[in-house]
């Protein structure tokens, strides 16, 4: 019954792309019914219904056993059910966003594609498993990011994702072998990682394994990607580059801790990494005018802190506000999109303003949302957020203040995109004549925004699906600091968007996003296109012309010398002849 | 000097051999050619001579006539042609004969 | 005594090979063949063979030659006053003389210089060649006989005019 | 007689029809699609677990004086059964490729046919001589093919093309000889099974093994087109009928590392490790020198071709660290590249003829003219970048795991040609099929209903491979026990 979960997506997505391609309705309800499908399966999976079913071998080779199963663990219980959850409201959300565009069919086929994938990565087993997942969601994330082909820019978004994404599982896979080298084999097997207790390679294998994180979960310096995905359709950006698939990087940390806490150097490196791109993203976000631009760096940022909750060694907090972050993230992701729905795909904040009143349900939930995200206590942001900050105070005081700062820019930022979007007079007639979004759209908001709301509690469960609150070291001066952050952040914003109409404050660095996009293209593009146009040349013309070429005229050359020898030349005959007889002579007679 | 052995005579039609075939190549009037390509015969026939000498069979000097014979013929044929190709190309130089090469 | 005719005629015999190439004038070195072949028959003589002796002068010298200064007539060739001999043909033909000389000396198996050969004087060479001509080789010398009938039919047809 | 006799004689039995006169394309057709059943027939009665070669046909066939006798012995084991089965799928999707209307289309037909046949010739023989012949028997039709129906560099590709690899074949002869010079006299034979157990039973001494090791290296090398000896596949691929280079850089192309997996590694294992470090060090150049060279090309039907070199880097990684996963990946790669070069090499044909332009500059946007077709191209792509569930990637995989224990760094390096794969791949799709759609290719058409068959046929079998390897895995892991002298 549980192959259900990668069953039902799996048809449902083969379906669509070999037959029901020209029926986009009857495509829309078969991707419908899967992701409900795995929703409820789930489910049955979480109230422990439903058991793990036995693996298949995939290949069984000597010394190398790859198995097709599932760990039905409590981890995977929670990404189980925030997945498929998520996933379902935005199929039914992605109806009413897609309705107008003809190729809607072959989008909900491969939605149904991607959750198949993502569900692979929670119940995989062993590295294997989860790799070939890992590169699946890749693939599916390209295609839908790719989603209107025409578009250049969706094209080059598309191909960039791929190629960050591909990178880092070439580290990923690196860590594999690596894992697999010294401890035998690939399952996630604590007992066998002892094998890398002692040995150097153990920092090796953690951080190439973490390489597959950072190309996923989009952590520097592997995240230029994300803002450019945002060229795919809002639910793509809400469902993959908000809750699902950036969140595989850090729910795959979380399944081979194991592995990571081998090494404490590796986890100060996890911690750095996940702070520094939680800064730098909130940095970067407080000055991009694009809506879904300043979103997709939120979420980096958040990733960040996850990260960070990693790097100092607690998965817990990390698991946490992972799935909080799931909840509200996506719920502001379908407010904008339901926002670009009304203004007709018009993203820019400044040409916006007023919209709050025209729509007022877009705007309570998205206002929900933001107000989650900065960590407004009694929202499930502040609690998750809290975990981490005491797990950061606990190990590195440096990267607590860094994360606090963090904090404040996220409740900076948050409050400007909402005054700037929402409040204030309409500035353009687009902006006036915004109305609410259907029904179909309006549903997956509110079921989203009470979740934002009561996630953070504890009777929501969340922890004790965990399995229980670490409730030593709590320090009590952490509550106060992200609090007075917090604080801070709100006002900062407030009086500097209150009745602003336009950009206030100009910092090119962050909005030229620390000109990493660049410094890659300066870097990776010429010295990649360079080397290829000069090993182009060189093939062409050494080994080709030279070397082939030239073997070819060494032969014609034997031949010409040769016809000279044969020059019709009486005299020159009798003397070879003669010069013959005599040496043939001397060399019988000899000396 | 002593009397001269079977070497003396062969190493006479030796050399007389390595004149004529060095008057080939070295002369490059085609007649002349002719006349080095008589001496080469006649220093076989100096050496069939000797062997049938001193080997005491008179067989030796049987072939020394039949050479004689072919020379007389070849002289003949050989001329007839120089004439004839004196004839057509008003020279008897080696060098300008060359139809043959392509 | 005898050895000191060996000399003379093979000094004569090397001499007048050599004149034979290096005379400008074809006529000279025409002459100069026909000292040679007289310096043969000389050995020839030497060596017992009379009646090849006889021969050599009759047929070479008679015949042979004659016909080469007929046709030096008749071509009028002038001598080869102005081409110097040219130093690359000179060369090739030392280096000729010297490698066949030296390969023909080696070659010569150290047994035949002993002295073991007396002269033993032939009664009547003519008749044992005569018998053996007409006996063992009588095909031999049939065939040579066609040879001869074929060049001279050979030589009519070549030098006939409107070939 | 054994059906691999069959296999042989239907494509000889077609050719003679179409020279007869019957309909070219009709009766390859049907030739191509009996094969593919028969070779799917002779999967399903192969016995799996057990190894050695099976459907065995054993004829004497002359006995020269001072030659051991050459007999026709065919037969079929784990390693070249997949090889057989390619060869029938990548034949008959050839075939149903071409257009039926094609110029001289009798001559075509029957190129193609005796390409594949001497493909087929080559996979079953057990007998050197045969081996080798059938080989050289399908150079013949490559060169035609590419000569009078290439592109427009077709004279000289398909003689620079042919010469190569005429060399190659002559380098390779004189390997054989050398092999079987080294082997002493009694035991001289052409018989490939009964060398393998005698030269297991008794090993040459490495010094012996050296020289014939070379040789066959270089020999197959070249027709694999290994580094420093590849200047002939690129263009002479581009250039060539989108049938003949499915059919050569596919299928004919396997035969070199057929020959290395069947003849050389295990004959030579001393001269295998002697010259380990060489051929490490050139698959590296196919790897990273020819990767970079294919991200630089500007046309598609070139690019396809360097790409081909280069996933040739992989199968000599998992050739030269000998051990069962990397031999098992080799034969997994080997199809799995066959099937995603065919699909690939197609698609590019079909973009020639429908949109009359192959350079990247002057294409785009036809994913909305020619959906069809720009589905089987983005199949074959993440097929041959190695993405989980096409088939490519099981076998790449085994790759990497079979050679990191013995030469970690070397496989990292490797394993990065998984990024520039995906480069230059998805700059292909970019550039041919997503961006905007040039005016002058506003009309291309798509490729419709029964035409569409050869490429699902391909697409079908890179998925099933894909997402169950076992079942090749099953018959290559007999194949792979039963003749490796594996440490």
């Amino acid at each position: 019954m549980a192959w259900l979960l990668l069953l039902a997506p799996l048809t449902s997505a083969f379906l669509v792309w070999v037959a029901l391609r020209p029926y986009p309705r009857l495509s829309q309800a078969v991707s419908i019914a899967a992701s409900g499908l795995a929703f409820l399966t789930a489910l049955g999976i979480a109230l422990g219904k439903v058991g793990a079913p036995a693996a298949l071998s995939w290949v069984d080779l000597p010394g190398l056993r790859i198995e097709i199963g599932m760990t039905l663990d409590s981890l995977a219980r929670l990404m189980l059910l925030m997945v498929t959850g998520v996933a379902f409201l935005i199929h039914v959300y992605s109806l009413g966003y897609m309705a107008e565009d003809p190729g809607r069919a072959r989008f909900f086929g491969e939605l149904s594609l991607f959750l198949a994938s993502m569900i692979g990565i929670i119940v995989s087993t062993n590295f294997v498993m989860m790799y070939i997942f890992w590169e699946l969601v890749g693939v599916s994330s390209y295609l839908l990011i790719g989603f209107w082909f025409e578009k250049n820019s969706a094209a080059d978004a598309a191909r960039k994702a791929f190629l960050a994404n591909r990178v880092g599982d070439f580290g990923f896979l690196l860590g594999i072998l690596t894992f697999w080298a010294t401890c035998g084999t690939v399952a996630f097997d604590p007992g066998a990682a002892r094998g890398l207790a002692g040995n150097w390679l153990a920092p090796v294998a953690a951080l190439l394994l973490f390489c597959g994180c950072v190309g996923k979960s989009a952590q520097i310096p592997l995240h230029v990607w994300l803002p450019d995905a945002m060229e795919g359709p809002t639910p793509v950006s809400a469902l993959i580059h908000a809750a699902t698939m950036v969140a595989a990087g850090v729910y795959m940390l979380c399944r081979i801790f194991f592995v990571l806490e081998l090494s404490p150097e590796a986890l100060s490196v996890i911690a750095w990494t996940g702070g520094i791109t939680a800064l730098v993203a909130a940095l970067i976000a407080t000055q991009q005018n694009d809506i879904k631009r300043v979103l997709a760096y939120s979420t980096m940022s958040q990733l960040g802190y996850m990260v960070l909750a990693v790097g100092c060694a607690s998965t817990t907090a990390a698991m946490f506000h992972l799935t909080t972050h799931g909840f509200f993230k996506a719920l502001l992701f379908m407010g904008a999109g339901s926002v670009l729905h009304a203004l007709h795909h018009e993203q820019d904040i400044w040409r916006m303003g007023g919209v709050g009143r025209k729509m007022p349900l877009t705007f309570v939930t998205f206002g929900i949302g933001a107000a989650a995200l900065a960590g407004i206590p009694g929202l499930s942001g502040f609690f998750s957020k809290e975990e981490i900050l005491q797990a950061a105070a606990r190990n590195e005081p440096v990267l607590f203040w860094m994360a606090a700062f963090t904090a404040a820019l996220t409740a900076f930022y948050m409050t400007r995109i909402t005054l700037v979007a929402f409040l204030g007079k309409p500035r353009t007639k687009a902006a006036e004549h915004a109305k609410e979004s259907p029904f179909v759209m309006g549903f997956p908001l509110i079921v989203l925004s009470v979740l934002a709301v009561i996630a953070g509690y504890s009777f929501f469960g969340i922890e004790h699906l965990l399995g229980g609150h670490e409730a030593e070291g709590k320090n009590p001066l952490v509550p106060m600091a992200s609090l007075t952050a917090v604080l801070l952040g709100l006002t900062a914003g407030a009086i500097t968007y209150g009745r602003a109409n336009q950009e206030r404050i100009a910092i090119p660095l962050f909005e030229r996003k620390f000109y990493f996009d660049e410094i890659y293209d300066w870097t990776v593009l010429k010295l990649q296109e360079e080397s290829a146009r000069l090993l182009a040349w060189a093939d062409q013309w050494i080994v080709g012309f030279v070397l082939v070429r030239g073997g070819a005229f060494v032969v014609s050359l034997g031949g010409e010398m040769l016809r000279l020898l044969q020059a019709g030349n009486l005299r020159e005959y009798a003397f070879l002849f003669a010069l013959g007889a005599g040496g043939i002579l001397l060399l019988l007679f000899g000396r | 000097m002593g009397t001269p052995t079977l070497g003396h005579y062969l190493v006479l039609s030796g050399l007389l051999f390595a004149i004529g075939l060095a008057g080939v190549i070295v002369r490059r009037d085609l007649l002349i050619m002719y006349m080095c390509l008589e001496i080469m015969l006649n220093a076989a026939n100096l050496s069939l001579v000797a062997f049938s000498r001193f080997s005491h069979q008179v067989r030796g000097q049987v072939l020394v006539f039949f050479v004689i014979t072919v020379a007389a013929v070849e002289v003949a044929v050989g001329l007839a042609l120089l004439v004839s190709l004196y004839r057509m190309k008003r020279t008897t130089k080696a060098e300008e004969i060359t139809a043959l090469k392509f | 005594m005898e050895g000191f005719l060996f000399w003379f005629a093979a000094l004569v015999l090397l001499g007048s090979a050599v004149a034979v190439i290096v005379n400008r004038s074809p006529v000279a070195s025409a002459l100069s063949l026909v000292t040679m072949i007289l310096a043969l028959a000389g050995l020839f003589g030497l060596l017992g063979a009379y009646f090849l002796a006889a021969v050599q002068v009759w047929v070479y010298a008679g015949a042979v030659m004659v016909l080469f200064l007929f046709i030096i007539m008749l071509l009028d060739l002038k001598a080869e006053e102005g081409t110097p001999l040219r130093p690359l043909g000179v060369g090739a033909g030392l280096l000729i003389l010297v490698l066949l000389g030296a390969g023909f000396w080696r070659a010569i198996p150290s047994s035949a210089w002993e002295a073991n050969s007396a002269r033993v004087a032939e009664a009547n060479d003519a008749t044992s060649i005569g018998h053996l001509l007409f006996g063992a080789y009588v095909l031999p010398f049939e065939a040579v006989g066609l040879l001869l009938l074929v060049a001279m039919v050979g030589v009519i047809v070549l030098s006939k005019k409107d070939v | 007689m054994s059906p691999l006799t069959i296999l042989l004689l239907v494509e000889a039995a077609a050719i003679g029809l179409i020279l007869l006169g019957a309909s070219p394309k009709k009766v390859s057709l049907v030739a191509a699609g009996t094969n593919f059943l028969l070779s799917l027939w002779i999967y399903a009665q192969f016995p799996a677990g057990v190894g050695g070669y099976h459907f065995v046909e054993n004829h004497s066939w002359i006995a020269l004086g001072g030659l051991p006798e050459i007999r026709y012995h065919v037969g079929v084991d784990g390693i070249s059964l997949p090889l057989v089965l390619l060869t029938t799928l990548v034949t008959l999707a050839a075939i149903w490729v071409a257009p039926a209307k094609i110029k001289r289309a009798s001559e075509f037909y029957s190129y193609l046919l005796l390409l594949s046949l001497g493909a087929l010739g080559a996979f079953v023989s057990l007998d050197l001589f045969f081996f080798y012949a059938f080989h050289e028997f399908a150079l013949i039709p490559t060169f035609l093919l590419i000569g009078i129906w290439g592109a427009e560099n077709r004279q000289f590709v398909s003689l620079q093309l042919t010469l190569y690899l005429g060399l190659g074949s002559l380098v390779l002869l004189a390997g054989i000889i050398a092999l079987l010079g080294v082997v002493p006299a009694e035991e001289r034979t052409f018989d490939i099974p009964r060398l393998t157990d005698y030269l297991r039973e008794n090993p040459l001494a490495t010094s012996q093994q050296m020289l014939p090791f070379l040789l066959l290296a270089i020999g197959f090398g070249t027709l694999v087109s290994l580094f420093p000896f590849h200047s002939w596949a690129p263009f002479g691929y581009a250039s060539a009928p989108a049938s003949a280079a499915m059919l050569h850089a596919g299928v004919l192309k396997k035969f070199g590392l057929y020959g290395l997996l069947r003849v050389a590694m295990p004959l030579l294992p001393g001269g295998a490790e002697a010259w380990k470090p060489w051929i490490l060090a050139l698959l590296l150049g196919n790897i990273l020198f020819i990767g970079l060279t294919t991200i630089a090309q500007k046309e598609l039907p070139a690019m396809l071709g360097f790409s081909s070199v280069m996933h040739m880097g992989y199968l000599f990684l998992g050739l030269a660290c000998w051990n069962a996963l990397g031999v098992s990946g080799v034969v997994l790669l080997m199809v799995a590249h066959g099937l995603s070069a065919a699909l690939l090499f197609a698609v590019a044909g079909e973009v020639r003829e429908r949109a009359g332009e192959i350079r990247f500059a002057e294409l785009g946007g036809l994913a909305r003219r020619m959906p069809f077709v720009a589905v089987a191209f983005l199949v074959g792509s993440f097929a041959s970048v190695g993405v989980p569930g096409l088939a490519n990637f099981p076998g790449e995989l085994l790759i990497f795991f079979g050679s990191w224990k013995s030469q970690p760094l070397l496989t990292a390096v490797v394993v990065w040609g998984i990024v520039i794969s995906a480069v230059y791949q998805l700059r292909a799709v970019r550039a041919v099929f997503y961006g905007d759609l040039p005016q002058h290719l506003a009309e291309t058409g798509d490729v419709e209903g029964v035409a569409r068959i050869p490429y699902v046929l391909l697409m079908a079998a890179l998925l099933i491979l894909g997402i169950w390897p076992g079942t090749l895995l099953g018959v290559v892991g007999s194949g792979v026990k039963g003749f490796l002298s594996l440490n």
